[in-house]
């Protein structure tokens, strides 16, 4: 956990007006890990105040992807970032995913840009077989930029799947039955709530990556509470128990 | 290395900075040593400790605002015993004088935490949170009421002989009224000043942004305001003042100290930039060199005023 | 042409649409009208008129802070007699209803005050300033204390039929008790808020940025704590309430009406972006054609909490 | 008067790091006299808060210049300004000088960048004399970019005479003898002031740009006041009744 300041080397904006930032930042290259996040200042004044937190959603060599759309004014300022400008960055936050569990198929599943975290996470996961489902409102909505073997679930049904992405990973369930597998998700709160209602029904091993306000994220402000299942008297917090849980351990 | 004498004393309490971390933005102190280094601060002030512990408001706590932001975390803290089972024992393991937060719902509250944590010689001061916005109970009734202020300062005083601070609601008219009734009941300090009420709603959902409905405002946004409010206590009250509010960086430390400030809290700051502490102590020695200010306590109230 | 119906009405008094320009950031119209279309505005709320001209603080006035400003004109203004000579005949020329804000040092100068403007039938309603914290007479004094915003109140009612809007002051612990006093002693609407009291010092000099020492902060800075005074009054006592405080935008008077504001005003931001107005109605109708909203008052308190 | 947004075309770092930068608005340029100033919004967001006010430094063809140095935020972002990037204006605003009186020669006098307006006011003094007093603390405090016949002052006497420029007019006003004279200032309050006092005792008629913190520049905010010397009932407004006042109807 450091402050670095590190030039961006590439600005590539995907279809969908995704935005991959490519930053040259060894210290960070060379000590996350796939799951962990980065609390990022846009601007080097007030305005936005506060940092904003992004997965790393690549590692290469020396430098570290981040995948975004423009959402507020942060990822605004963020997205107009010219090659060679600072990026002031806090990180590495958080506890990222557990791939060393005993399991033979990985499943993705991601919701909008909840794929961000996923191209690092694969990287790890070359023994295993992979399955991705990915979910989106409508067609546009749909990223799979280095998704590996991706289903396509969309609300409206202009894209693959007519329906949510949990109803289309419970459609191929039987797919894997006899494996050992794990699944890793991440996308907003209303996916993982269905997503944790199907894995304690089927007894499904699953870790996500939760998301929430924050102010800082590394643990002094108490600003991004999240309900254990374990412990109703106390939260845990999404910047330094988490983002990434057991599915099972947090209410979401 | 510096020749700037950088020693404060604020009602007894002595210490080797201005430079103090604020209640409730640095947790008890874990994550920012990381960070900054803990043997050089002034001082670090816990989160606001209760009797027993609190779990807290539920999310959304936080929202960002222009140039500040609204909290509403409900003082969600460990409680008095886990405090001095798990948190002194990791305090003590720096050299940094450790300035005990106390909030309550009720006088007796606030007199058992503190004849509770009295003993405990790591606690260099106590520091009364009459003023947290953000709990139903107690909180702001306190804070924003000069006679329980003077109970709750008279009847705290009576439990301690350690410097007591009082930190201030700047949700009210005259602030110095408030120093005024500390000061008379025997408090040793105030702290000036804590969030002021604020809130905000997503005019999508049309529901409040925070969970809790009102927040606190901190940041920035809220200097000029923290600076009128110690300016006035200083004008009006002989007592010594901590200033808190928006400070980002030296600049507003020396303003602060100008308007009377005998110690400075960084609160917000924290969070955006966590070696906040160390970068202003160096910038700081740098001006004062440059100015050839030789006790950093020359700045206390040196206004000039036509 | 819109069909979007932005008529709404502030305790007896009709305006064609929800957005006003503040008191004290737009003179009396003469510059903002080479701006917006003065006749689709809500009304036009005068620079604070007393009974005899005033010249107002001596330099400096105003200080830039985070997301803010400070400012301490000290009520510069022409006084009754040359307003009514010059300044309305001017203010006559639009189809614009307008809203006189009348300042003073004692009660006898507001009753006289709004007694002679009363017969001039183009002041639609009058809104007293009883929170000014520029001047050192009256202003925050008036506004801060609960007894004299009732005289006030109750002694200015007594000479007008017209609409009698209340402009109450944010540096008070309840603002919702000052709301409650107006209505009980006769007042139509309130205003809320005027500037919060804050200070800014050079950090060279030493001396206070802004000559009068003390300014009133305004802008985006403030609109969290706005809201909340604004919420808390809508939730405590029912009368109509004009919100004011760092509006910017569309997005800012939907957050405004959802808290519980019937109209509001805009001020800072017209010295910033002086077409702001116009450009908020044609987004606001925008707004409110998507989200199918007919009339605008829908908005006004359409907080939904849990 | 009018709002306009206009792109930056050239940014020109002079010596001293004095900036210039070259803005396409014809809105403006077709507009604009000397001496008047325009109120600028340096970014899309709240920070800064504020406008800031600058003199028109020239005028070439569709073109406006600017002239300033980094002082604080406002001019930070100012001059990292890229070419193409929008620039927010009011303007224009205020009087300029009045340069039709009956005079034969002008003289500049200013201090520090106090010389931004006079290229601009240069090109409508075509058929007279021009005699210019430039001052500044020190060498690299002074600029005379399209200063016509500079005389220099400097405080510290790195550079021409040793001490200020309105003494420096003053051991000079001997060569002006017998001339109708009108003299054009601006610079710093306590040069002004000075000035003044040297032109009511001589009987100098001299017009002065002045200077104050300002918030909206066109006369609602009545922040910019300066005391009149006619009457001492009322200020009158820098950013409305000037900024270019007859030196001897102000004080300063
Ligand atoms: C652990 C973590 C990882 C993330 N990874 C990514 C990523 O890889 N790519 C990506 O596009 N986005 C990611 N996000 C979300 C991203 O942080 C927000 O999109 C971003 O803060 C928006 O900032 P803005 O200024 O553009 O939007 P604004 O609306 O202007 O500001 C957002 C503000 O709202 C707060 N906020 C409210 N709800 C949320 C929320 N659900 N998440 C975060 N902030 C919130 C923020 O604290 C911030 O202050 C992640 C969030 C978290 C917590
Ligand atoms: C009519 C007029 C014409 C000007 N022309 C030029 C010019 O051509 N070139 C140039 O470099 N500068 C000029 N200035 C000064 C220029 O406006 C300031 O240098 C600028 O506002 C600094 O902004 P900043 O954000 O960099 O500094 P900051 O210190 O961050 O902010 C300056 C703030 O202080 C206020 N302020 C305090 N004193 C003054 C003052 N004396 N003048 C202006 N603002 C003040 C401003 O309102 C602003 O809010 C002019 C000023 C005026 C009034
Ligand atoms: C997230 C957060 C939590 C806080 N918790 C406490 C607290 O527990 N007790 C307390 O006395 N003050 C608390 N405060 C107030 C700060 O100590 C400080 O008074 C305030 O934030 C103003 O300073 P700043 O603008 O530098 O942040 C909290 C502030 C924030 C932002
Ligand atoms: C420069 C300035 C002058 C003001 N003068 C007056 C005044 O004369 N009377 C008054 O009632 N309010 C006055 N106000 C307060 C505004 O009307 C408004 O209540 C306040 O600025 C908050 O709104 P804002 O944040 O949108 O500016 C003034 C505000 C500013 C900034
Ligand atoms: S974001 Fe601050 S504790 Fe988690
Ligand atoms: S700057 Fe607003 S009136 Fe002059």
């Amino acid at each position: 956990m450091k402050i670095v300041h590190s030039p961006v080397k590439q600005i590539i904006e995907l279809e969908n007006h995704i935005f991959l930032l490519k930053i040259h930042s060894p210290e960070i290259a060379n000590s996350i890990k796939p799951g962990q996040f980065l609390n990022i200042k846009v601007s080097d004044n007030i305005y936005p105040l506060l940092r904003r937190p992004f997965s790393v959603c690549d590692v290469e060599g020396e430098n570290i992807f981040l995948m975004f759309n423009i959402f507020g004014e942060g990822t605004k300022i963020l997205a107009h970032k010219k090659i060679g400008d600072d990026v002031d960055i806090l990180g590495p936050l958080g506890n990222g995913f557990n791939f060393e569990d005993d399991f033979d198929t990985a499943i993705i599943v991601a919701g909008g840009l909840g794929v961000a975290p996923f191209p690092f996470l694969n990287r790890y996961l070359k023994d295993k077989e992979i399955y991705s489902f990915i979910g989106g409102r409508s067609s546009k909505d749909v990223i799979t930029y280095k998704i590996i073997n991706p289903e396509i679930s969309t609300d409206d049904g202009s894209l693959g799947f007519r329906g949510t992405v949990v109803e289309l990973l419970a459609q191929n369930l039987h797919r894997i039955n006899n494996r050992k597998v794990k699944i890793f998700a991440c996308g907003p709160n209303a996916m993982l709530r269905a997503l944790r209602e199907l894995c304690l029904e089927k007894n499904l091993l699953c870790e996500a990556s939760t998301e929430c306000a924050m102010a800082c994220g590394f643990g002094i402000c108490q600003g991004c509470p999240i309900e254990s299942s374990n412990n109703p008297d106390k939260y845990l917090l999404v910047c330094k128990d988490g983002p990434v849980f057991n599915i099972s351990e947090v209410i979401i | 290395m510096s020749s700037v004498d950088f020693k404060v004393e604020i009602g007894g309490l002595k210490l080797r900075s201005p430079i103090l971390l604020a209640s409730g933005t640095v947790g008890y102190g874990h994550e920012i040593a990381e960070f900054i280094n803990m043997n050089s601060l002034g001082g670090i002030v816990t989160k606001s400790i209760s009797l027993k512990p609190r779990k807290g408001n539920p999310p959304q706590r936080i929202v960002e605002t222009p140039a500040g932001m609204l909290n509403a975390i409900g003082l969600a803290n460990v409680g008095v015993e886990e405090f001095i089972k798990e948190k002194i024992p990791f305090l003590k393991k720096y050299d940094v004088p450790v300035i005990c937060n106390i909030a309550a719902s009720s006088v007796e509250e606030y007199v058992e935490c503190t004849r509770l944590l009295d003993y405990e010689e790591s606690i260099k001061a106590f520091e009364i949170n009459v003023s947290c916005p953000n709990v139903k109970e107690g909180g702001l009734q306190f804070g924003n009421d000069l006679k329980s202020v003077g109970i709750v300062t008279n009847k705290v005083r009576a439990v301690t002989k350690k410097p007591l601070i009082i930190k201030l609601s700047p949700n009210v008219s005259n602030i110095s009224d408030f120093a005024q009734i500390v000061k008379d009941e025997g408090g040793d300090a105030v702290s000036a000043i804590n969030t002021l009420v604020g809130t905000a709603f997503n005019i999508f959902t049309r529901k409040p942004k925070i969970k809790n409905v009102n927040g606190g405002l901190s940041g920035p946004a809220i200097k000029p305001i923290a600076l009128a409010k110690v300016f006035e206590i200083k004008r009006k009250v002989e007592i010594p003042i901590i200033g808190i509010g928006g400070i980002m960086d030296w600049k507003d430390v020396v303003e602060f100290m100008i308007a009377g400030a005998s110690a400075i809290q960084l609160g917000t700051v924290n969070f955006i930039n966590p070696i906040a502490a160390d970068q202003i102590k160096k910038d700081l020695e740098e001006y004062c060199v440059s100015n050839k200010i030789q006790k950093i306590s020359e700045l206390t109230g040196s206004y000039i005023l036509e």
